[in-house]
């Protein structure tokens, strides 16, 4: 499913149902997206942020499936998703917090911006999106769940087992792959000899694979999904087929199994020069507003840096706070014992 | 089954009690669910939720497919969504599929997001052996539970306890995993159930003695109690302590018997490496040291893998054994 | 896939390349299986045996399926491929040591049977076959692995990253799925909302349903599959339709969540009774021949019914005899306190 | 990477010397495979694994789909095809995926066949904390496979130790999981690797001294040789212990210790309750019990989930902590 092709010109119906605005505004998410990886990446390189996983090439993929969802809606991604939790209204300084190292996976409130915590333990997110999905259906909301998982997240038994249950249990749950080619160094191919989009049916429901670089037919996918799920009709599984232009992490030297010649190719299939030749052929938009959204997205890299940096180290007790809701008297001689020495 | 509870004395089985609790805890919670592998329409292996589907309907009691991990990971994503979550896990050896969701997850997820998400789960394990079991049917797990920090662990030995520490369980706000001797599933107690009974964390004296304390929780715990009464015509008088909460330990109940009696032995049929009785030997030592006249004695499963039916009497703590061990504590 | 109808009348070219006599051998095998299977039933009853898990119904899947491999091949069965054994040579009296309780999963040298140890912990035994496989394709062997599992064995991780890893590696692996219809207390329904024979697509490799209730359709696809995977093409899922006439084990009360009617129904699908009408009709083999098989069948059941019974329990040394190739002197000191004591 | 070893002095890493480790083994033995994820192409995030693939080919080295239950299960069949396998989880808690399999199968299907496939597998696991990693990348995972059955379990603290452990839990004729201190991968060594070194259940006295044996493994080690150099101010004359297998432990040097010392202190950093301290202290008290001078003191990781990078400091032993508990044992 495309409707916009790498060189901007129309592949489809590209009549979304979103305004000239709507539209501008997809390109300017992209544009700041892009603009604070490359600004974490700095800050990594700086010593003022540990291991740091970008998503440059992964900004429509992200993004377009984030506007997608509604404020009900819940999210439970994995490390690479901070695109998306821009756009779920996660502050961007919060979420740092987990690669400043001062906190775990949910430094943000994660009921209030509706966006899980941060996951690591690969597709193991992906079972707390079903359970969150099994919760709304027990309450008879008209709301969904959609779960991040990368290619390689496919491979776990975490997805499999939690993909066949939502199948089961007819719940409201978006499965959403961004297929970025690779999982450190193991390119897909090496992933599965079969295509991810197709588990699906396996599993007794819809499969479809979209180009995860067009914006609009990311949106446009995950909206149908969304849909389907809110009316009942079940989980959809889609597979958005995008690049991870960079490393895997600023602790991975691709370089050792990547061909440059590949990356190259992949920059000419850039999701953001490709919406913005379209957008501003549409005439939504023209080179001022481009202009506008990249000083935009310095005035913000900086802003984010400034509070990264800003961000002390959190105190000792934190340690022990928040390990029970209820903890035992020994929990807290030993919280003394580690305070006290 | 009874829709009252609480209020008339009566002749109960672990698995009874622990059905009831089940059933006043989904009458009491309207957001609390209960699910897992052939809960639903058959009740349970053990009949442990037998009834419960019918009486509160299949969306608060349901069947799921053979997914181990996703059924652990199901209970997070509903304490997201601000549901309570009883699973159950069929047999000791197949929470295992799961130890990745419980350790990363379960146990980890409040302090993950600050406090901002409680996880108030109850992992339901049929453990330990003495059932001539196969294979993977008669594992006690206790040790993989209690050294994830983050998770609360109770094995009741009694009908009556069994159902305040499963309501307790339920009530808690933090994951507690629950560990049911399988081998007492039919046992009788007769008694009230309720809630007067300890709560979690503490343990309790079931037979009172000077001369040693012998320390055990769940099916061992009968096994104890007989090896005290064996133990009358060595003329030794041995306190019979019951762990019931194996995280948190009871530490003021262990110290003051180590206090009172200067002699400890602790008896388990998990393998004795790393066993619950390391952790209360080391606990003793460090809390008790000066008080103690002999060493902390084990009495455990053996090094080995849990053995076929035929062999369970010569790998499980016996009677003889414990007393072994008891009196060379008191003769130390 | 079917070649015979449940009434014994042709539904497909049933010349699958067996002369009369193997066609008389896979009746006679099938005679002696379920009235084994029946005998171990009445052997648990009367305390010679701990809980048993019966087969009757899945003669033709396991028969037809485990005649269809080579010497060179291996296998990994579940808890419930008793029939499958025999046809692999396993010893019926110590196989059934398993379930007298006097040892674990492996009390037959699996080496020497080509026949893997007895699995519980369900579809733990697939990636092992996987593994075994991987083996053969080191060696260049042209032999293949078939792994046994049930419908509810498709919903655990394993199932999912050995299938996935076997497209992956291309090794010579046969899945064989035996649906009878029922995980314990849950309908094939409540276990997938898909279908299982379909996710092999998503591995990237062939999937075939088969009705497993047809002793010639069973040899005929897996025959193929094994072909295949020894020519290199790779792994096959096979689905063999069959039904559990029994309750899951001994131990357990199918009246709590079954109807009879639909066992009864499942009896008119008998494998054995269609495949005796259809070897009869079709001139290979007469009424004295099922006799004689019958005859054969209860001495054998007697036979080894004696067996089970004169097994003693084992030596408490065995509880330590195998945990180590190489055991440690604090191990040896540890099994003297046992044995002394 | 040299083809030669064993030959010339040199210095060496961690991560080098395990690399060595696997280039001679897979060298001297034909039916030896490496795999796991990204360990083929890459050589793995530590690079232990680099240059293997291209040295021995894709056949014997190669990477796999994040898959780690299939891994292991797959090391498990390979075993039945009478191959030999190396297996790596990239970092501790993602070898929880596999926990089924390890405990299930590769630590008991020696004996569940009764011996007649013996599972030569080794599982590489990159372990503990203080990189200043992420959550789930600084686990002390050792507890769980310490009390498994069936298990060997061995920790290297210095590069030409760990060639030698890598080696012999190779050579094995049993499953080893070998944990790597990760935060020692790049710490030198000068010297000569080989097979010379004690193997698999044999501890070693890294400092002599008489006042108090401070006992630990993998990264700690170096912290309590810091503790025991501070402590000489204080006149305190510690031994230090370097447990290098967890499993089976080393009771003999334990003992002797205890005796010669009468004060332990045991040092990790896995949360306290049943790490391996409980099971050291329990030993000694078992074995040694009127040797001893003071409670054998423990300094541990806190029964919490480790820390973010910010709080690792203090929530992994320090010189201080070791020095206090030292003291104290001296003092009591
Ligand atoms: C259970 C588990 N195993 C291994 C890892 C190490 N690891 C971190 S990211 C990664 C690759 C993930 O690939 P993919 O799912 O495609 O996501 P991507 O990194 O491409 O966004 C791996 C193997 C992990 N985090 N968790
Ligand atoms: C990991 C694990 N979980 C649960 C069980 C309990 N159990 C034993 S058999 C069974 C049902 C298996 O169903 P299926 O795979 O269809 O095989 P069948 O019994 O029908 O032959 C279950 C859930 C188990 N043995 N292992
Ligand atoms: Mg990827
Ligand atoms: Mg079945």
């Amino acid at each position: 499913m495309r409707l916009i092709s790498p060189d901007g010109s129309e592949a489809g119906d590209t009549d979304v149902g979103l305004n000239s605005e709507a539209l501008r505004d997809m390109l300017r998410r992209m544009i700041i997206a892009r603009r604070l990886d490359r600004e974490c990446i700095a800050l990594q390189r700086q010593g003022e942020l540990t291991v740091y996983p970008g998503f440059e090439g992964q900004e429509a993929a992200q993004i377009g499936s984030a506007l997608a969802l509604g404020a009900d809606d819940f999210v439970f991604p994995t490390f690479r998703e901070l695109a998306a939790a821009l756009v779920r209204g996660v502050d961007a300084v919060q979420y740092l917090q987990y690669h400043r190292g001062t906190w775990h996976g949910g430094p943000y409130d994660p009921r209030a911006t509706r966006f899980g915590p941060i996951c690591i333990p690969i597709a193991t997110q992906i079972p707390h999106a079903l359970g969150h999905a099994v919760g709304q259906q027990l309450d008879g909301l008209e709301a969904c769940t959609l779960a991040y998982f990368g290619d390689g997240s496919t491979s776990e038994g975490d997805f499999h087992e939690a993909a066949n249950m939502a199948g089961v249990f007819g719940v409201p749950l978006v499965l959403f792959c961004q297929n970025n080619g690779w999982a450190i160094s193991l390119p897909t191919g090496g992933q599965t000899a079969g295509e991810i989009w197709s588990r699906a049916q396996g599993y007794g429901f819809p499969g479809v694979r979209v180009d995860g670089n067009d914006i609009l037919a990311v949106y446009a996918v995950t909206r149908d999904a969304v849909e389907r799920a809110r009316r009942g009709d079940g989980p959809t599984l889609i597979e958005a087929l995008t690049y991870r232009i960079g490393a895997h992490s600023t602790a991975d030297d691709a370089g050792r199994y990547r061909a440059d010649a590949e990356v190259e190719a992949a920059r000419s299939l850039d999701p953001i020069s490709r919406y913005r030749t379209w957008l501003i052929g549409a005439g939504h938009a023209d080179q001022d507003f481009v202009v506008g959204c990249e000083v935009e997205a310095d005035t913000f890299a900086m802003e984010v840096r400034a509070g990264v940096i800003a961000t002390p180290a959190p105190p000792v007790e934190w340690m022990f706070d928040w390990t029970f809701a209820a903890p035992s008297e020994g929990f807290q001689r030993m919280r003394r014992e580690a305070l006290g020495g | 089954m009874d829709e009252v509870t609480g209020t008339e004395e009566r002749e109960w089985t672990l698995s009874g009690a622990l059905n009831q609790a089940l059933h006043d805890a989904l009458a009491e919670d309207p957001r609390l669910v209960v699910f897992g592998e052939d809960v639903g329409r058959s009740g349970g292996v053990f009949r442990v939720t037998d009834g419960l589907q019918s009486a509160f309907g299949a969306t608060r009691v349901f069947d799921t497919p053979i997914s181990e991990a996703a059924i652990a990971g199901t209970a997070v994503g509903l304490a997201f969504a601000g549901w309570r979550s009883v699973i159950e896990f069929q047999f000791d050896a197949f929470s295992y599929p799961a130890l990745e969701q419980v350790i990363d997850h379960v146990a980890k997820m409040r302090e993950r997001v600050r406090g901002r998400v409680d996880m108030p789960i109850t992992i339901r394990i049929p453990a330990f052996g003495g059932i001539r079991g196969k294979e993977h049917h008669g594992e006690s797990p206790e040790t993989y539970y209690v050294h994830t920090a983050g998770l609360k662990v109770v094995v009741p030995s009694s009908p009556l306890d069994g159902y305040t520490l499963l309501r307790r369980a339920i009530a808690d706000p933090d994951p507690v995993v629950v560990l049911e001797p399988k081998a007492r599933y039919w046992a009788k107690e007769t008694g009230i159930v309720g809630l007067d009974e300890a709560g979690i964390g503490v343990g309790r004296v079931l037979r009172a003695g000077d001369d040693v304390a012998i320390v055990s929780y769940g099916a061992m715990v009968q096994t104890c109690l007989d090896a005290a009464s064996a133990l009358v015509e060595d003329g030794v008088d041995a306190r019979v302590v019951d762990l019931r909460s194996l995280a948190p330990l009871d530490d003021d109940l262990l110290v003051r018997s180590a206090v009172e009696t200067g002699r400890v032995v602790v008896v388990h049929e998990a393998p004795r490496t790393l066993g619950m009785a390391a952790e209360v030997a080391a606990r003793i030592m460090e809390l008790a040291f000066d008080h103690l006249e002999a060493p902390v004695g084990r009495v455990t499963g053996y090094d080995v893998p849990y053995p076929p039916a035929s062999l369970e009497a010569a790998y499980r703590p016996s009677v003889d054994r414990i007393c072994a061990a008891a009196l060379a504590a008191v003769r130390y």
